[in-house]
């Protein structure tokens, strides 16, 4: 049957009548013999225009229509349903936006109606040629997925669970906690970090909804938002955690020592260890690429002395398949590469350290008991610089961007610094302070005059060790001077960069990332926790350098996001989606190269659409040399009569 | 030096072992100038085959006929064809291997180098003779091309009646082949794309004077798209039946069959044609020039896709054919790619 | 009537012509073309075959029908477009091209007539030219019953005789063209006569090609309607329409509709050749293709020709230009397919 | 006296950036001519070349196709590959003769109104000396 | 001056009835000429109908040369121009031109038996036959038809076959089992077959999808009806009509001008390409 298209013409006040002639519009487009009526109102979104549209379908049977209106932002929604309302399918309703392009940017009345003739008639085209679409439904897997162990995977883990949904947590080390364990007193409060984090690791580990596994990395995540399937590996510990009893046996045989990473570096470890005493899993970790080798010829002391014969050789890499509804990505940070600030001699001095570094040293748990000790001679430093923006905001030689929290952790070090070393001297270079927060500016305050910091507005040129010391060249552009300190230790506010491998793992999960290379949202503002692909959220440093409780409040935030999917029995997608001609497609497989979405494969020399995943941009069809495959209700076919109508032809 | 009786020797084993369903090669035809498709399938027959500058055509074109067949057919012969090939029909296949047209599993390809000849340019040869009809042609030490006619014997150095893209070519050898006869000597001709430095220097108004006059002699035989190995599509978009019918085509999409072009040999109809003609080969043509040959009305169809390859290699570093794992050149993109015409 | 034209004045009978459209063969690069005669005194009539017939003036590739415009309401508007009345002179036109167009006469006159092929023949005088040497390595109008100096469908027979031209008006419209410059013209001698004879005979000699027994072909091919020889023959063909667009003889076309605007409908139906080459050319909106493949489309393009045609008309849709064989891209030749069906078994 | 020529302008307008954009330069009161017809997209990289020759087929004397900045496609990278695309075409066009002012990329985010404002009134300054597009328009 | 035989005449559509629905729908149109009487034609002859701005289509008439006042179409979705058909209202005005090709010999049919066989969309040039053979039924002998389709959704004229009843043996067939069908079931060749209509001074007419034909023809060899005794309809692609054109050039005949309607007799001497 021939398309009968009503066309509504919107004055809009004045906004629209001032400049076109919304009644030469609806006489024109009444010449068109696929438009069965036609009629202009005053305000088609008022309730009388949409009733007046609603009687219009009903009245004169209308299988389509165009309303020639504001920005089909505005209105797209509230003149689909109207359509709906009166029986019409919603795609059977295009908006003409005859204000934003047209009223508004034109004077000349003559000239502005023919432009909005042009509109109207290129979107009468295109409805004619629109199909009645119904949503895709996708049904739910009503299980989360959160990648990170840190305080943020955390978080949306216990956040979830708590919710009443299951939940795994893979994390890539052996044990949860992340950087935030590695702390010893937060900023602005100055609580402990092992206190308030521990009681949430140990409810992480026992809660009946959270599948922990440690030691584990997901290796590739198929499907689609409601549907994914994730890959999961599981590294062996050649330990049993139900059979080990923590007693520390096989850590006194062990021959191998290496660096701690826990304490990055200042101490080491054995082969065999537990890598803090809060660990959770509460066991011992095999590290076989450190262990002289899992043949009992070539050591097996460790395995000798277990008891409780904990210790198996044998244990093999496991991979275990979840089936997930949505994910929450908090793959966190590491900090600056030390490689990478040579001048400072990070790396080559051992009392230049870093913030983290620093953090062990104040730790109570850390390698000297809370004592400020420098590394190289264990002796307390009596002057100690801090060095902000230490890789940040430099865009010619390193990041561009400011790491955030380094102002807030720089103070808080110097002010523990002093408490604990009260007749030190602490200097802290800076470009200048940030300290937006609740509390934080307050805090930094009070470090600077109650602890007497010394704050030099000014970068650090050179940094070199002399005499056991270690020089500081500096400037301090305040007082327009250079300056020169001989310290006793340095400490720098490293940059925070996405984890090692976060780059490599979101390529496999096709997650764009930004041009630092932290994950990229869907939207800066309106959707910061949302990534491009449905059913996938971000949390914490990850996605941009982020303090403790930011980190939190996003890790709700996407928890809440991950829950509002696996909450619904299933979901729906815009049917806007591309369609392949079998006939025409000869399988070169081109579509599938530019689909952005990985939502196009081949199966038997034809391309395939997922049209879940499928986001209608297009991009394949001006790709496809022989017009195999489209977007539904914006074809080819309707983009060529929407250029002739457009051209006035 | 590529022997003949080599070649004959190998196509008659693998034509007795059954290695192959047939052998696509050159023939003599009743033209001396230019040697035929020829179609061996039986081992007697290989004396038909001949290899010579007079081996214009592109044969890779014929796996896309025999590919069509195998697919109507119900129990097809899956045995690969075997394939004359030169350096460029052998990017040709590399083309047809990444656009997943054929499996290598497909062709048994008997690679023949072009060393240091190449084939001949019928129009440069007619030039010469003025009309006259050749009746015998020999071959003197790879230089000279010795031409008898009725009235006539005359010598003419080879360079001066080669193709224009052999003159041009870049590796005049096979870049994939099964078997191999010849040399693999790279030329480098010093600059590739001079042939299109004519042109490029007029101005608009004479580029366009000039494309005119030629696209507007254009009959629309469609020579050029049925002779090229890139064109494969049952249908081409630019016609506006709808060929590639299956018993599930529906009227409306046959209905909606867009008509991108008129049938009209218009300049505009012939413009619309040729601009998409270029357009879907960029990044696919391999310069084996076989649809300028085969214009009966002498369009330079070649400068048109070879201005693509221009613009291709120097803003992308993309060449067609050459690999075929690379993406294709329009479905992958470099961050870097020039963006200096974007507003 | 026969007469004498030195060819130092043939450019002064051309001038003479001014209320004609003339055409004659004009070299465009490596390629001739019958062209409309800028200058007469640059005219060459050394040509080799043109690559398209005198056809493209009579019956041209594309020729409006009509021109339509709709209104949603009322009745729409049809308006016949017919070729303006201009009445046009081809020179240099082969005998066999000639030839050829009394065999299209054939087909558009039959009743009911082609209004749009009748308008430019009926106003087109043909001045044909004797072929020595032949045009073409690949002429053989010998053999299917043409010649060099065949008069068949032309109005004026030229003879070129060194420094002057032979000319035989052989119709009215021949004579009008001469009486336009009447006294450029000397009757032939006797002596002519001889001369033009020995011409005439000699040119016959320089057609090299020819097929064997072209009589027994019809009967042949009937019988040959099934045999895998089509299979065979139409292996390296590529299905494009250079032997047929290029025929002076073929003459299939296509009809078709071109918008020129969409709000009100407007446009104009158009007629433009096609071939039997083009795979869609029978096939149905079905899909279903009486004609499937190459072999019988190649297979068509002989028996329609060689068959058929006589069977309709008692002569062959072949004149021997040979301009098939000449430019089919994959050495394709019709003289070779011709003298395969007289030996096929 | 002879009316100005009034070029006609096809502008393929991506729907998340410069379709938003040119809808910013209306809430923004911004003026300019009134001779481009947008087509709003779903992406740049959804505008096949065919679309470009087919509006100059039907007359259109200037083609303007507008995505988001790099980085900024709603659809990942679909504006990379209209980017490689269309370079070709601008190539291409060029060659043949046409003249190169009358096809334009541009990228413009929503927030660019003023900068979708100024390419209109530009393209429309540049276009008007060279009159109507003849050279690939089909005979009416 | 002769009238241009490729300028379409004008009539408007007065009625269009919907015979099938579905993906492959038929409608019947009726068309009146708005200059009357522009022509007339026999059983058996198309016409080439025009949507303008679409093109053409060659389509047979359905209705008998005995209605003066209208022009009947039944017409299968398939292609550019049949799709616009389709679309069209009462009261458009499309093209028509023709009529074009042969018709039955109904003449030197009188006093037989005739019996019409057909397929889907088959039974449009047959019903015109029909008709003409129905208003004249004492000249003729017993009047059988055997038609089928899909499935009963997809026969044609359904109302009319049902008051066919009355005057004729009419034998439907539907080609897959189907609730509520009291017909035949099974392909129209097995129709024929089983119903042995009988060669004895008797006339075939059968019309439908090539394969059906093949088929129909063989059954019909089989009861002992001789080829002069078959006839059928050829439908080849057309554009002009007048034989020209090339397109439906089978042999030496073309369609659009020396067939459609051929006997197996005249049939067999032509290649096998429709």
């Amino acid at each position: 049957m021939k398309k009968r298209t009503g066309v509504f013409v919107c004055h809009c006040g004045i906004n629209i009548a001032g400049t076109v002639d919304v009644k030469n519009v609806a006489e024109e487009l009444m010449k068109h013999s696929n438009v069965a009526h036609s009629e202009d109102y005053v305000y088609m979104c008022s309730d009388p225009g949409q009733k007046l549209i609603e009687n219009s379908i009903k009245e004169h049977s209308l299988d389509s229509v165009v309303i020639a209106c504001c920005s089909p932002n505005l209105h797209e929604t509230t003149f689909r349903n109207c359509a709906k309302a009166a029986g019409i399918n919603e795609f059977q309703c295009e908006i003409a936006n005859i204000r934003e392009q047209c009223s508004w940017v034109h004077k000349d009345k003559l000239k502005a109606t023919e432009k909005a003739k042009k509109i109207t008639h290129s979107t009468v085209e295109r409805v004619v040629k629109n199909k009645s679409l119904e949503p895709i439904s996708i049904p739910v897997t009503r299980r989360g997925l959160v990648i990170g162990g840190g305080i943020a995977g955390i978080q949306a883990a216990l956040d979830m669970a708590n919710s009443g949904y299951e939940v795994v947590l893979v994390e890539k080390s052996p044990s949860i906690g992340g950087h935030m364990i590695q702390l010893s007193e937060t900023f602005p409060t100055l609580d402990c970090s092992q206190c308030i984090l521990t009681p949430k690791m140990v409810e992480v580990s026992k809660h009946p909804k959270i599948k922990l596994l440690t030691y584990s990395e997901v290796q590739e995540i198929t499907g689609y938002v409601g549907n994914f399937k994730a890959k999961i590996l599981k590294k062996p510990t050649y330990v049993d955690p139900t059979k080990c009893t923590l007693c520390d046996e096989c850590i006194d045989v062990c021959p191998i020592v290496v660096p701690n990473e826990f304490d990055l570096g200042l101490t080491g470890r054995k082969a065999i260890y537990i890598p803090f005493p809060q660990a959770i899993p509460a066991t011992f970790t095999l590290d076989i690429a450190n262990c002289p080798g899992l043949l009992p010829i070539a050591c097996g002391k460790c395995m000798d002395v277990c008891e409780p014969e904990a210790i198996n050789y044998d244990m093999k890499p496991e991979i275990i398949e979840e089936e997930i509804g949505s994910i929450v990505l908090a793959t966190g940070y590491d900090l600056y590469d030390k490689e990478n600030m040579k001048e400072y001699g990070y790396g080559k001095y051992a009392d230049v350290l870093d913030g983290l570094q620093f953090e062990r040293l104040l730790s109570a748990s850390g390698p000297t008991m809370g004592e400020v000790l420098r590394p190289s001679d264990h002796k307390v430093p009596k002057e100690v610089v801090f060095i902000q923006c230490v890789g940040s905001r430099d865009p010619e030689l390193h990041c561009a961007y400011c790491s955030k929290i380094c102002c807030m952790y720089t103070a808080k070090h110097a002010m523990l610094y002093k408490h604990h070393v009260p007749d030190g001297q602490a200097y802290i270079f800076y470009i200048d302070i940030r300290s937006g927060g609740k509390d934080y500016e307050e805090f930094v305050q009070r470090a600077k005059e109650e602890d007497g910091l010394v704050y030099l507005r000014g970068k650090v040129s050179k940094i070199f060790e002399e005499n056991g010391k270690i020089t500081v060249w500096g400037a301090d552009t305040l007082a327009g001077k250079d300056i020169e300190i001989n310290a006793d230790m340095v400490v720098l506010a490293t940059a925070m960069r996405p984890a090692k491998g976060a780059e490599e793992f979101a390529k496999k999960l096709k997650i764009s990332l930004d041009k630092d290379g932290f994950l990229s949202e869907a939207h800066p503002k309106l959707k910061p926790v949302e990534s491009v692909t449905s059913g996938l959220f971000f949390a914490g440093a990850a996605q941009a350098p982020k303090d403790i409780p930011e980190a939190v409040a996003q890790a709700s935030g996407a928890a809440s996001k991950a829950i509002i999917i696996l909450s619904q029995d299933q979901l729906f997608h815009s049917p806007m989606v591309a369609k392949v001609s079998l006939n025409l497609c000869t399988g070169c497989g081109m579509c599938v190269d530019v689909c952005p979405y990985d939502s196009l494969s081949l199966k038997d020399n034809k391309a395939e659409v997922n049209e879940v995943l499928c986001e209608g941009c297009g991009t394949c069809s001006a790709t496809c040399l022989r017009a195999a495959i489209e977007v539904k209700n914006i074809t080819p076919v309707q983009i060529y009569e929407m250029i002739d109508a457009s051209v006035g032809g | 030096m590529v022997n003949l009786e080599e070649i004959k020797k190998e196509a008659k084993k693998i034509l007795e072992e059954g290695k192959v369903k047939y052998i696509i090669g050159y023939a003599k035809s009743s033209n001396a100038l230019m040697a035929a498709p020829t179609f061996v399938k039986k081992p007697e027959d290989i004396d038909k085959l001949i290899w010579d500058p007079t081996c214009f055509q592109n044969l890779v074109k014929f796996l896309i006929d025999e590919k069509r067949k195998k697919a109507r057919e119900k129990e097809p012969d899956t045995r690969p064809i075997g394939i004359f090939v030169k350096g460029c029909d052998s990017r040709a296949i590399n083309v047809l291997l990444q656009e997943k047209f054929i499996t290598r599993e497909d062709v048994y390809i008997m690679g023949l180098s072009c060393e240091d000849v190449g084939v001949l340019d019928k129009k440069k040869i007619f030039k010469k003779l003025k009309g006259e009809k050749p009746e015998k042609i020999e071959f003197d030490q790879r230089k000279n091309i010795v031409i008898s006619t009725k009235e006539k014997t005359i010598k003419i150095p080879l360079k001066e009646i080669l193709a224009e893209r052999c003159l041009e070519c870049t590796s005049s050898f096979p870049v994939i082949s099964d078997v191999f006869w010849g040399d693999r000597n790279n030329r480098s001709p010093k600059e590739p794309f001079k042939c299109l430095e004519q042109i490029e220097s007029l101005s608009q108004e004479e580029k366009w004077d000039f494309w005119q006059q030629q696209l507007s002699k254009c009959i629309r035989c469609y020579a050029c798209r049925s002779v090229c190995p890139m064109c494969y599509c049952d249908e081409c978009v630019v016609d506006s039946i709808n060929l590639a019918i299956t018993a599930d085509t529906t009227a409306e999409e046959k209905a909606q069959k867009i008509k991108w072009i008129e049938k009209s040999p218009e300049s505009s109809e012939n413009f619309g044609y040729h601009l998409v003609r270029a357009m879907h080969l960029a990044g696919r043509c391999i310069d084996c020039s076989e649809c300028e040959r085969v214009c009966p009305v002498d369009i330079p169809i070649r400068f048109l896709n070879k201005k693509l390859e221009k613009v291709t290699k120097e803003l992308f570093d993309y060449k067609a054919g050459l690999d075929p794992e690379q993406p294709s050149l329009v479905s992958s993109f470099k961050d870097e790619d020039p963006e200096d015409f974007i507003r | 009537m026969e007469k004498i034209l030195t060819k130092k004045s043939f450019p002064a009978w051309i001038k003479k012509l001014q209320s004609y459209t003339v055409y004659s063969p004009e070299k465009q690069e490596n390629l001739w073309s019958y062209e409309v005669i800028q200058n007469p005194d640059k005219l060459n009539l050394e040509h080799l075959n043109t690559v398209l017939a005198p056809k493209k003036i009579i019956y041209p590739q594309r020729e409006i029908f009509l021109q339509f415009n709709t209104s949603k309401e009322g009745k729409p508007q049809i308006k016949e477009v017919l070729p303006e009345e201009h009445p046009a002179v081809i020179f240099g036109v082969r005998p066999c091209d000639a030839k050829a167009i009394t065999l299209t006469d054939k087909v558009f006159g039959e009743e009911p007539k082609d209004p749009y092929y009748w308008s430019r023949r009926n106003q087109t005088i043909l001045v044909g030219l004797t072929c020595n040497p032949p045009p073409s390595p690949n002429c053989f109008c010998l053999s299917v019953g043409g010649s060099p100096h065949s008069k068949e469908g032309l109005d004026i027979l030229m003879t070129d005789m060194g420094d002057k031209y032979h000319i035989d008006s052989l119709t009215k419209k021949g004579e009008k063209l001469i009486k336009a410059a009447e006294n450029l013209f000397k009757p032939a001698s006797s002596k002519d006569k001889k001369e033009l004879e020995k011409i005439q005979r000699e040119s016959e000699k320089k057609i090299k090609r020819e097929v064997k027994d072209i009589k027994n072909i019809p009967d042949k091919l009937k019988d040959m309607f099934e045999s895998p020889f089509w299979d065979e023959e139409a292996m390296s063909c590529i299905r494009c329409g250079i032997c047929t667009y290029l025929c002076p003889t073929c003459f299939c076309f296509d009809i078709t509709d071109e918008l020129t605007s969409t709000l009100p409908l407007k446009g104009k139906r158009v007629r433009t050749w096609d071939t039997c080459q083009f795979p869609d050319f029978t096939m149905h909106s079905s899909g279903h293709n009486p004609r499937p493949d190459k072999a019988s489309r190649l297979r068509q393009r002989m028996l329609h020709k060689f068959q058929y045609h006589v069977e309709n008309y008692q002569d062959y849709l072949c004149t021997g230009c040979g301009r098939c064989i000449s430019l089919c891209p994959m050495g394709i030749d019709i003289i070779e397919i011709l003298n395969k069906v007289i030996d096929h078994e | 006296m002879a009316e100005e020529f009034e070029p006609k302008i096809i502008a393929f307008l991506c729907k998340w950036c410069s379709s938003a954009g040119s809808d910013l330069a209306g809430v923004s009161r911004m003026k300019y001519p009134p001779n481009v017809v947008p087509i709003t997209v779903m992406c740049s990289g959804s505008v096949s070349p065919l679309y470009i020759f087919n509006a100059f087929q039907k007359g259109a004397d200037g083609v303007l196709v507008s995505g988001c900045h790099p980085g900024d496609c709603h659809y990942i990278q679909g504006n990379f590959y209209a980017r490689r695309r269309i370079a070709l075409v601008k190539e291409l066009i060029e060659y043949i003769g046409l003249e190169p002012q009358r096809f334009k990329m541009s990228w413009v985010s929503a927030a660019e109104g003023k900068k979708y404002t100024q390419i209109i009134q530009e393209f429309v300054q540049e276009l008007k000396p060279l009159g109507p597009q003849k050279k690939l328009r089909r005979e009416k | 001056m002769n009238e241009n035989i490729y300028i379409p005449k004008l009539a408007k559509i007065i009625k269009i009835k919907e015979e099938v629905s579905g993906s492959r729908p038929i409608k019947t149109f009726r068309t009146q000429f708005i200059e009357k009487n522009s022509f007339s034609h026999q059983c058996g002859q198309c016409a080439m109908l025009s949507v303008l701005g679409k093109g053409e289509s060659m389509i047979s008439i359905s209705s008998s040369p005995f209605e003066k006042d209208f022009l009947q179409f039944s017409i299968l979705k398939m292609g550019r121009v049949t799709s616009a058909l389709h679309e069209t209202e009462v009261g458009e005005i499309i093209g028509i031109r023709g009529p074009y090709g042969n018709n039955f010999p109904i003449e030197n049919w009188k006093g037989k038996n005739l019996i019409f066989i057909g397929g889907g969309i088959g039974l449009a040039p047959i019903w015109s036959v029909l008709h003409t053979a129905l208003k004249k039924k004492k000249d003729y002998g017993k009047l059988t038809l055997i038609y089928g389709a899909r499935t009963s959704k997809d026969l044609v004229f359904k109302e009319e076959l049902e008051k066919l009843n009355e005057k004729m043996n009419v034998h439907l067939s539907v080609d897959v089992e189907e609730k509520d069908w009291k017909g035949y079931v099974g392909f129209v060749p097995q129709n024929v077959t089983d119903k042995k209509p009988s060669p004895d001074n008797s006339i075939s007419i059968t019309c439908g999808p090539p394969i059906m034909i093949k088929f129909v023809i063989k059954a019909l060899e089989e009861l002992g009806f001789e080829d002069g005794q078959i006839y059928t309809t050829v439908e080849n692609k057309m554009k002009c009509g007048i034989g020209k054109c090339g397109r439906c050039n089978i042999g030496k005949h073309y369609i659009c001008k020396d067939g459609p309607v051929y006997s197996w007799a005249e049939l067999k001497t032509l290649p096998q390409e429709y």
